[in-house]
């Protein structure tokens, strides 16, 4: 079906997000190349200083890049694991199924600046409850939040709670949709739980997962708003992450074009990567 | 007036879906495309609907540029093989969908419809939903649908195959009563079909497409029993002919350690190598014939398909009745041999009992 | 075995359960609280822990001269800028995954696959990134701080949801029934919305469902793109966090602003049980 | 009977009317939050502004979130409102973003704003994009009051672009109730040798904040902490890092610089004075509250005044937080200077020069402007001389949740606070602490350069990372000082010169 | 081989999805049968006809709501599908996709934890038999969809001990082409392993190619079990002739008008049934159009009809004619001429079915 009317179609929307997005992007390119700060506010043309900087004196940035690269990675794996273990708990009659569908859907409708605020306090080490409840169980307060290694599992637990529900929504909805043939076959066949789950249930929702995880993966390579609100990038530069990283230069320092320069990188650097995975988990999973 | 198709080609990929063809269709005829899946059936009537520009060729209907016409003002009705309704409507809304779109009176509209119900016998189905009626009924509605519309070119994609065994025969019945009684003579009915049965039955004239090229062409009977090839033997018999490969001589037909006499048609037969072409049906079970090896029984309707085997070659005979057989049994079967074809190595037909030759 | 396993899984959801409504709890305990029940000595339960008030919950309309953050108001605004955003966004983002999934697209080495995944990937973006030209783009075009402007941005969020869920979903839908409707009279238009748009419906709600819902937590261009004339709510909370953080008015906050939400949560389960949703989120 | 007392009412009102006392109780009546002393006739007083009319316009002032400076800006405003028919917008926004919340619309030519809630040291970023306060308002009788340092922190080169509204310095606050407590003395001195006594060095500090680090010292059940400080990295722990680099590094003997020497531009944040000092501050990680390594001031201002801590330094907040009525430890505590130290580098010699050395770090407070391109710059500074008229600075000041601290002469007087609840000694020490940071001759005033932002964040990244462990002190200041040499040549070092000039002269108080 | 299969009862079962009420609509009208050992069972009917729960009852998925279940002598009624040992193939081929053809095979003796040996012993004489060996270390999502479906079928086989193989419409998803190969390896396989077969189809071509009994089901209800043979030529309903063969069965109504002879209209059709009993009353008169002959004349037992149509069917033409108002189809060969107009139609005694309630007397 080919009709000149298929531009009607795509067009409006297409050009849409075109026109909003035209400006900021070439905008963005033009303002790294320039060295736009608090003290010069202006459009001057520095050349490629800042990509020469970014790429020979930067190492926090790339610091950063690592660490986001391990927070999304290691959060979307354990959502991913966790939304499944939780999806196929509730996939099949349970009691009080709906109950605990609806309560495992809830963290991901919660606005993560606002619900961080409240885990901070939860998590706070002298005044929150966990240190408390683990103080009554003997265990010494532990520095959730001023340790640098444990402060990244914070960052990673809020994540968890509060992305894992989507996670949990696609893998339930690919589960419900899934044919139940297979599944007698595995039975028959006198398959223990863990090798069906094994050869049947996983290799059927390989698609979906796939899916699933490049979205995750999307958004969580954003991550910002939870260390933003949690622990400002601290202790030390433990947990900031890119975007954090380019907040903090852009509209805390006011580096503008130096920020401008970390963006546009950050986005190739993303969008190439991305890719790459998206393929390399095709292959892995589906196995074409 | 006709609908007449000229040197159509297409070929979205690598593949040809449709190769170089042409076609003449005139009004108030049945014309049956007979052709294996994937041989570029469906292909064709989506190009003669207008959901396909074919890349090469021209179509024109009633004197018009038909490719210039957009698929909704050419007046044409189209059934899938998959029951293609709106899900969203019931089954009266379903019929009434297209006459609304054309702004008909509602009188004009409940009479066409009322019509339509009856003619595929859905009289009291009005309000009930598609997905709650069977698989037959379902391609009934979409059938109404299209006669509803009262279209000069009336589209049936395999709208059969999809269905139970029983269902499909009655379905066929019903619409050969249709064709003759609910179309009027402006109507231009193309079907598409795998089941030369299909053919035979419907008996119009028919295309033979394979691989998006036209094999032949002509009267339903003229393909039975003269195909111009092998291809067309094979794609217009079902069980397909029987190929074996064999010789002529002077005095014998020769295949598989078997000798026949020379049939009365095959007379004027150069001597050589032939690939002979025997219908399923003209080979008996006999106690003095030759001896094959079964290979499966198959019952079909009220025959039996015996499908043997002897050396390198296999074949299938049918026999007309319901009989039981064991695997690996020897039976003996005798070759009606005036039933016999001759193709040439370049597979195509040089003699036929028919007396078809080709070319 | 599978006793263990039944063990294992009742545990292992309750546990989930607990992390999951943990922070809610303590959020509702701390609402109740001010600042000596916060600061002193970690406390739970009200009256027996700590002397409960209402202040928290006061502050959330009380006005600021009080020491309130009236959220009413951004509350609205709130519901506002979310509905429209997504409305336009499933709107326009239909109509293009609707031409992604049944025309195809060439132009050079563009193929339907680089135009879909081109919408997806606006997603990629950090907030931050578009931050500061959103606000030129913004402010020359006279939007900045108005209730317009943040639907404008709003729409680049949320429109790569919509084609997202929508371009899989229309695959799904077989290709025949719009043909069906071409054959039937209807231009492509009319194709669209007469057959395509009626039998959409489970696709439209999961896609509207993820608009809100990224639409409703979306704080940093909410708090970049307004000054005075229009505030978010999550923007209004976040302003909560002074030197001196009022905890409780902030949990109170929180569980305000999670309400409408919980709404969305109770609906996608009713489809899911119903069936209905499995073939849109595939 | 009736006429009786409807005369009696008459009377007493029209005394009331003309006594000064009831002349004030007019607006007081109206306005309750002046209701401790009414009315203070004045440039910007209620009666002034009353007679203003600004019906039809509106005020867009953006401010702190509530309650610190959030909440007196938005009363005042209400009260602005009322007095002057105006119609004033107030929105509110989380310290950190303050400076963005501004800056971006700035930079962009706009004017959402016409008043700006900041920190004073954004006064050079901020400085091109403000009205100067106008001569009328720097000459009346409420700004004469104000003290040097802080008309100094307010202006830049001479003009003043801020209009002062708050006083903030950096001082030492401690649990009265331990270190006078007898029994503590005893048990402390039996323990180490030495006095139990508010610590006048850091070494001190250090030692008596590690002895009552993690055990129930005031009988609550709960345990309590040495100290409580800013140590999270963000736009405040610089501040904390400055406070306890002063004493070792200001030298008395080598003026022209505390940041920078003033004639090399070479960074000094790497010598060992400041390596020293983050060597101590390193070591108090080890006795702050659990968590306390990732405290930012609320946390502070919470754990202090909660009673959590023996020590704690910064800001007023938490000493006012720990003296309102209904906190716990009301008047249990007592302020004193920031602590000194027995030693302080010596750059021109590079050595240490023995002695004690003390120097109060009079470091940014909240300030606020005018914007340039604002269309209502007279309303607006109508509003900031209303926000800060005695009647209202008096009543702002005793509530600790204002944040708004002292910064005129009328302030250091002992009644002000007494009148509040507080004990008498504990005023005065507070006021004590106060004034004397006015007259030291070694003061350290905040880095107010171009790339301020750049200078403190390299900074704060650098001593987190020695707190975290990641890096040793004298390598992270070291890396720190590598990075202020970057922004110092991408910023261009005669800028920051001619800035960090005009803090110098202050600190070296040449006016 | 050893005789390792079981014999199945199936007895007074019923089943009914409402099974409170106290008249319930059973989907499974009570009934008794037993498989023997080794023979291939097909299960006929149109859809909703109740196959599907017989085959559901016997493979554990549905629990009857009366009757049992017996393996070889062995209750096994409230067994779950895992524990009763039988093997099944659905309707469209169940792989294991990650895994290579070999280890699909393997892997329901892996799971019973056999040895190594063993197993490879027995996937070898499995993939043998279905022509799977020089597939065997391919990936299975590979093969085509008739070489999946074997190994699904080859799963059940590779367990010595299955009680039956049962299988739910397998071919519905084999392209016709394919469906000629699977359907003799099926057949050929039962035969080399004398397992137990159970079929479920729509199709009677399928059921009557396949099984050796084929059990025709209608309503819930079995209405005759009996060799393919059998059912086409004495159907024991009105519905199995309606059912099995195409052209469906010739019926027409007709009053008994004396021991051995029916009256259709006017004319008087002798038949082999005994119809003593029901003298002067309505029955139905079934007869296949492949058993009407042309007659040159009238005589005995000969129809005179009106030809209406003839259709060539390429392998033979069907007569459709009237008599009166009922139509009668018969089939001819294709070659035999054909008179225009009115012919005599003979009907076979011996192949004249009298049906009376439906039911064949």
């Amino acid at each position: 079906m080919n009709f000149k009317h298929k531009f009607v179609f795509l067009f409006p929307g297409l050009f849409v997000l075109i026109g909003i997005l035209i400006f900021p992007i070439i905008f963005t390119i033009r303002l790294s190349l320039s060295g736009w700060n608090s003290y010069t506010p202006e459009m001057n043309f520095i050349g490629i200083t800042n990509y020469i900087r970014l790429f020979t004196d930067d190492p926090r940035f790339w610091e950063s890049f690592f660490r986001l690269s391990f927070l999304s990675v290691t959060t979307v794996i354990l959502q991913y694991v966790i939304g499944f273990a939780l999806a196929m708990m509730v996939w099949r009659e349970i009691k009080f199924k709906r109950f605990f569908r609806v309560i495992f859907l809830v963290p991901m409708m919660t606005t993560p600046v606002i619900m961080t605020v409240i885990w901070r306090t939860f998590f706070h080490e002298s005044l929150g409850p966990v240190n408390d409840l683990l103080g009554g169980l003997g265990v010494k307060p532990i520095l959730w939040l001023s340790d640098p290694v444990i402060a990244k599992f914070t960052v990673i637990i809020v994540e968890v709670w509060q992305w894992t529900p989507f996670m949990f929504l696609l893998l339930l909805a690919g589960l419900l949709s899934l044919p139940k043939e297979p599944f007698l076959a595995a039975a028959i066949d006198g398959a223990s739980p863990f090798r069906k789950f094994v050869y049947v249930t996983f290799p059927l929702m390989a698609p979906i997962s796939i899916g699933a995880i490049i979205i995750r993966l999307i958004e969580a390579s954003k991550i910002m708003d939870t260390v933003f609100v949690l622990t400002s990038g601290g202790p030390g530069t433990a947990t900031e992450t890119s975007s954090f990283y380019i907040y903090i230069k852009g509209l805390r320092e006011f580096q503008m074009g130096y920020a401008a320069t970390l963006s546009f990188t950050y986005l190739v650097i993303m969008i190439i990567s991305l890719t790459i995975i998206a393929k390399v988990l095709t292959k892995l999973m589906i196995k074409e | 007036m006709n609908l007449i198709g000229e040197k159509i080609s297409y070929k979205p990929d690598e593949q040809f879906h449709l190769n170089d063809v042409s076609f003449n269709f005139k009004k108030g005829n049945l014309y049956t495309i007979l052709g294996r899946t994937l041989s570029g059936k469906t292909t064709l009537l989506k190009t003669i609907a207008g959901l396909l520009n074919p890349d090469q060729g021209s179509i024109s209907f009633e004197e018009k540029d038909f490719i210039k016409i957009p698929v909704w003002e050419r007046n044409v009705a189209m059934v899938y093989q998959q029951f293609i309704n709106y899900p969203h409507l019931n089954v009266y809304e379903n019929i009434t969908f297209p006459l609304e779109q054309r702004k008909l009176s509602p009188e004009q509209i409940k009479k066409d419809v009322d019509e339509a119900l009856k003619t595929v016998g859905l009289v009291g189905f009005e309000n009930r939903k598609i997905q709650e009626l069977s698989g037959g009924q379902q391609q009934r509605v979409a059938l109404a649908r299209s006669l509803a519309k009262k279209a000069k070119i009336l589209l049936l994609d395999e709208p059969l195959v999809n269905l139970d065994y029983k269902l499909r025969e009655q379905l066929r019945e019903e619409f050969k009563r249709i064709f003759s009684e609910g179309l009027s003579q402006d109507t231009i009915l193309i079907y598409s079909t795998t089941d030369p049965q299909e053919v035979m039955e419907l008996n119009g004239e028919v295309i033979v497409l394979d691989e998006g090229k036209v094999l032949q062409k002509g009267p339903a009977k003229e393909i039975f029993e003269n195909p111009s090839n092998l291809k067309v033997a094979e794609i217009s018999n079902d069980p397909p002919m029987n190929v074996l490969k064999g010789s002529k001589n002077s005095k014998n037909l020769n295949f598989e350690n078997i000798s026949l006499e020379i049939p009365n048609h095959f007379k004027n037969l150069e001597d050589r190598d032939y690939n002979f072409g025997i219908r399923a049906s003209e080979i008996k079970l006999d106690e003095n014939g030759e001896e094959f090896e079964i290979e499966l029984a198959e019952i079909s309707g009220s025959e039996t398909l015996l499908h043997l085997k002897r050396g390198n070659s296999k074949i299938i005979a049918l026999i007309e009745e319901v009989m039981n057989f064991k695997i690996h049994e020897k039976v003996k079967i005798n070759f009606n041999a005036n039933k016999f074809y001759a193709f040439g190595e370049d597979e195509k037909l040089v003699s036929s009992p028919y007396g078809g030759t080709n070319g | 075995m599978s006793k263990l396993y039944t063990f294992l899984k009742y545990f292992f959801i309750t546990f989930w359960t607990v992390f999951v409504v943990a922070p809610f709890l303590w959020a509702v305990s701390t609402s109740f609280k001010d600042f000596q029940s916060v600061n002193s000595k970690v406390t739970y339960i009200p009256w027996l822990d700590f002397e409960p008030t209402l202040e928290g919950w006061r502050v959330l309309i009380k006005s600021p001269a009080k020491g309130g953050v009236d959220i009413v108001e951004p509350y609205f605004n709130s519901i506002f800028v979310t509905c429209t955003a997504s409305l336009i966004s499933i709107v326009l983002g239909t109509l293009a995954a609707y031409a992604l999934s049944r025309f195809t697209f060439k132009a050079g080495f563009v193929r339907n696959n680089d135009i879909t995944f081109f919408f997806i990937s606006q997603r990629i973006m950090p907030p931050i990134v578009l931050s500061i030209p959103f606000f030129i783009f913004l402010s020359t075009i006279g939007l900045l701080d108005s209730l317009l402007g943040l639907v404008v941005v709003y729409i680049v969020l949320l429109m790569p949801i919509a084609v997202w869920i929508m371009v899989d979903f229309f695959n799904r839908v077989p290709k025949e029934l719009d043909e069906t409707a071409l054959i039937d009279g209807c231009n492509p238009y009319q194709a669209f919305y007469k057959v395509v748009l009626p039998n959409s419906i489970p696709g439209l709600i999961v896609a509207g469902m993820f608009c809100i819902i990224f639409g409703w937590i979306d704080f940093f261009f909410a708090f970049i793109l307004t000054f005075t004339e229009v505030q978010l709510l999550p923007v209004k909370v976040v302003a909560l966090n002074s030197s001196i953080t009022p905890w409780w008015s902030l949990s109170a906050s929180a569980l305000v602003s999670v309400a409408p939400l919980i709404i969305v949560a109770f609906i996608v389960e009713r489809y899911l049980s119903k069936g209905n949703l499995s073939g849109a989120l595939k | 009977m009736k006429t009786i007392k409807t005369c009696v009412t008459a009377l007493i009102s029209a005394l009331l009317v003309f006594s000064p006392v009831a002349y004030a109780d007019k607006w007081s009546d109206q306005f309750p939050h002046i209701k401790a002393t009414g009315d203070i006739p004045g440039d910007c007083s209620y009666e002034s502004m009353s007679k203003k009319n600004y019906k039809g316009k509106t005020l867009k002032i953006n401010t702190h979130a509530v309650p610190v400076m959030g909440e007196p800006t938005a009363l005042h405003a209400e009260q602005f409102a009322k007095l002057t028919g105006a119609k004033v917008d107030v929105t509110h926004t989380p310290a950190g973003d303050l400076y963005a919340k501004a800056m971006v619309p700035f930079q962009a030519g706009q004017a959402p704003y016409d008043i700006v809630f900041g920190f004073s040291n954004f006064i050079n970023d901020w400085r091109r994009y403000l009205e100067p306060v106008p001569k009328k308002y720097v000459e009346m009788k409420q700004m004469k009051d104000v003290t040097p340092s802080h008309i100094g922190v307010a202006s830049w080169d001479g003009v003043m672009y801020q209009f002062p509204v708050d006083g903030d310095r950096h001082y030492l606050k401690y649990r009265k109730d331990v270190i006078d407590n007898p029994e503590y003395q005893k048990q402390y001195k039996e323990a180490t040798g030495k006095e139990l006594k508010v610590p006048t060095t850091w070494k001190e500090y250090g030692e008596m904040a590690a002895y009552f680090n993690g055990w129930d010292w005031d009988g609550d059940g709960e345990k309590e902490y040495g100290s409580a400080e800013v140590m999270k990295k963000d736009d405040l722990m610089y501040a904390a890092f400055y406070s306890r680099s002063a004493a070792y590094s200001k030298n008395p003997k080598t003026p022209g610089g505390f940041f920078f020497d003033l004639e090399t531009m070479k960074p000094l944040i790497n010598n060992p004075g400041f390596v020293e000092a983050l060597t101590d501050w390193v070591a108090a990680t080890k006795y702050v509250p659990p968590g306390g390594i990732n405290f930012g001031l609320g946390d502070e201002i919470g754990s202090f005044g909660g009673g959590q801590t023996l020590f704690s330094f910064s800001w007023d907040d938490a000493f006012v937080a720990a003296m309102q009525p209904d906190s716990p430890i009301n008047n249990k505590v007592g302020a004193a200077q920031l602590p000194g130290a027995m030693k302080v580098w010596n750059r021109k010699t590079n050595s240490w020069d023995e002695g004690f050395n003390q120097a109060p770090f009079f470091v940014w407070g909240w300030a606020v402007g005018v914007a340039k391109k604002s269309k209502e710059k007279e309303m607006a500074f109508d509003y900031l001389c209303f926000f800060a008229n005695e009647a209202n600075h008096q009543a702002d000041i005793g509530i600790g949740r204002f944040g708004v601290n002292p910064f005129r002469n009328d302030d250091f007087k002992v009644d002000v606070w007494t009148q509040i609840g507080w004990d008498k000694d504990i005023a005065q020490s507070y006021v004590d602490t106060l004034a004397q940071m006015e007259q030291s001759k070694n003061r350290v005033f905040p880095l107010r350069v171009p790339g301020t932002f750049e200078f403190n964040a390299a900074l704060a990244t650098a001593a987190a990372k020695a707190l975290a462990g990641q890096l040793s002190p004298q390598a992270a200041l070291d890396e720190a000082a590598k990075q202020w040499e970057d922004i110092l040549n991408r910023v261009g070092k005669d800028n920051v010169r001619k800035a960090y000039a005009v803090g110098v002269a202050m600190e070296d108080n040449k006016q | 081989m050893e005789e390792q299969m079981a014999k199945i009862d199936l007895s007074n079962i019923s089943h009914t999805y409402n099974p409170l009420d106290p008249k319930p609509t059973y989907a499974l009208n009570p009934f008794s049968m037993t498989w023997e050992n080794g023979k291939r069972y097909a299960i006929l009917g149109p859809s909703g006809c109740g196959k599907t729960t017989m085959l559901n009852i016997v493979s554990g998925l549905v629990r009857p709501s009366k009757g049992e279940i017996l393996f070889d002598e062995t209750p096994v009624t409230d067994l779950k599908t895992e524990d009763r040992n039988i093997a099944q193939v659905f309707q469209f081929p169940v792989i294991y996709n990650t895994m290579t053809v070999y280890d699909n095979l393997a892997f329901p003796l892996r799971c019973r934890e056999f040895t190594k040996e063993k197993i490879e012993e027995r996937v070898k004489a499995v993939s043998d038999t279905l022509n799977l060996s020089s597939f065997l270390n391919s990936p299975a999502r590979k093969l085509t969809a008739d070489q999946k479906q074997l190994i699904s079928l080859g799963r059940g086989l590779v367990r010595e001990d299955v009680a039956a193989v049962l299988m739910d419409e397998p071919l519905t998803v084999i392209d016709p082409d394919l469906k000629f190969r699977l359907r003799r390896n099926l057949k050929e396989i039962n035969e080399q392993y004398k397992t137990t077969l159970v079929y479920v189809t729509h199709d009677q071509n399928e059921a009557m190619t396949f099984a050796e009994n084929i059990i025709v089901m209608d309503q819930g209800e079995i209405v005759q079990v009996g060799l393919p043979k059998d059912l086409f030529e004495k159907p024991k309903t009105t519905f199995v002739g309606y059912f099995i063969g195409s052209p469906a069965m010739n019926i027409f109504h007709s009053t008994v008008s004396s021991d051995h002879e029916v009256k259709i209209n006017d004319t008087t059709i002798k038949t082999n049934s005994n119809l003593g009993n029901l003298k002067d009353k309505n029955v139905k008169l079934g007869i296949r159009s492949e058993f009407i002959e042309l007659a040159e004349k009238e005589k005995s037992n000969t129809v005179k009809i009106k030809l209406t149509r003839v259709e060539d069917f390429g392998n033979f033409k069907l007569l459709t004619g009237k008599m009166g108002d009922l139509v009668i189809k018969s089939k001819v060969e294709r070659e035999k001429p054909i008179p225009d107009g009115e012919l005599n139609l003979y009907f076979p005694p011996e192949k004249c079915c009298v049906y009376s309630d439906e039911k064949l007397v």
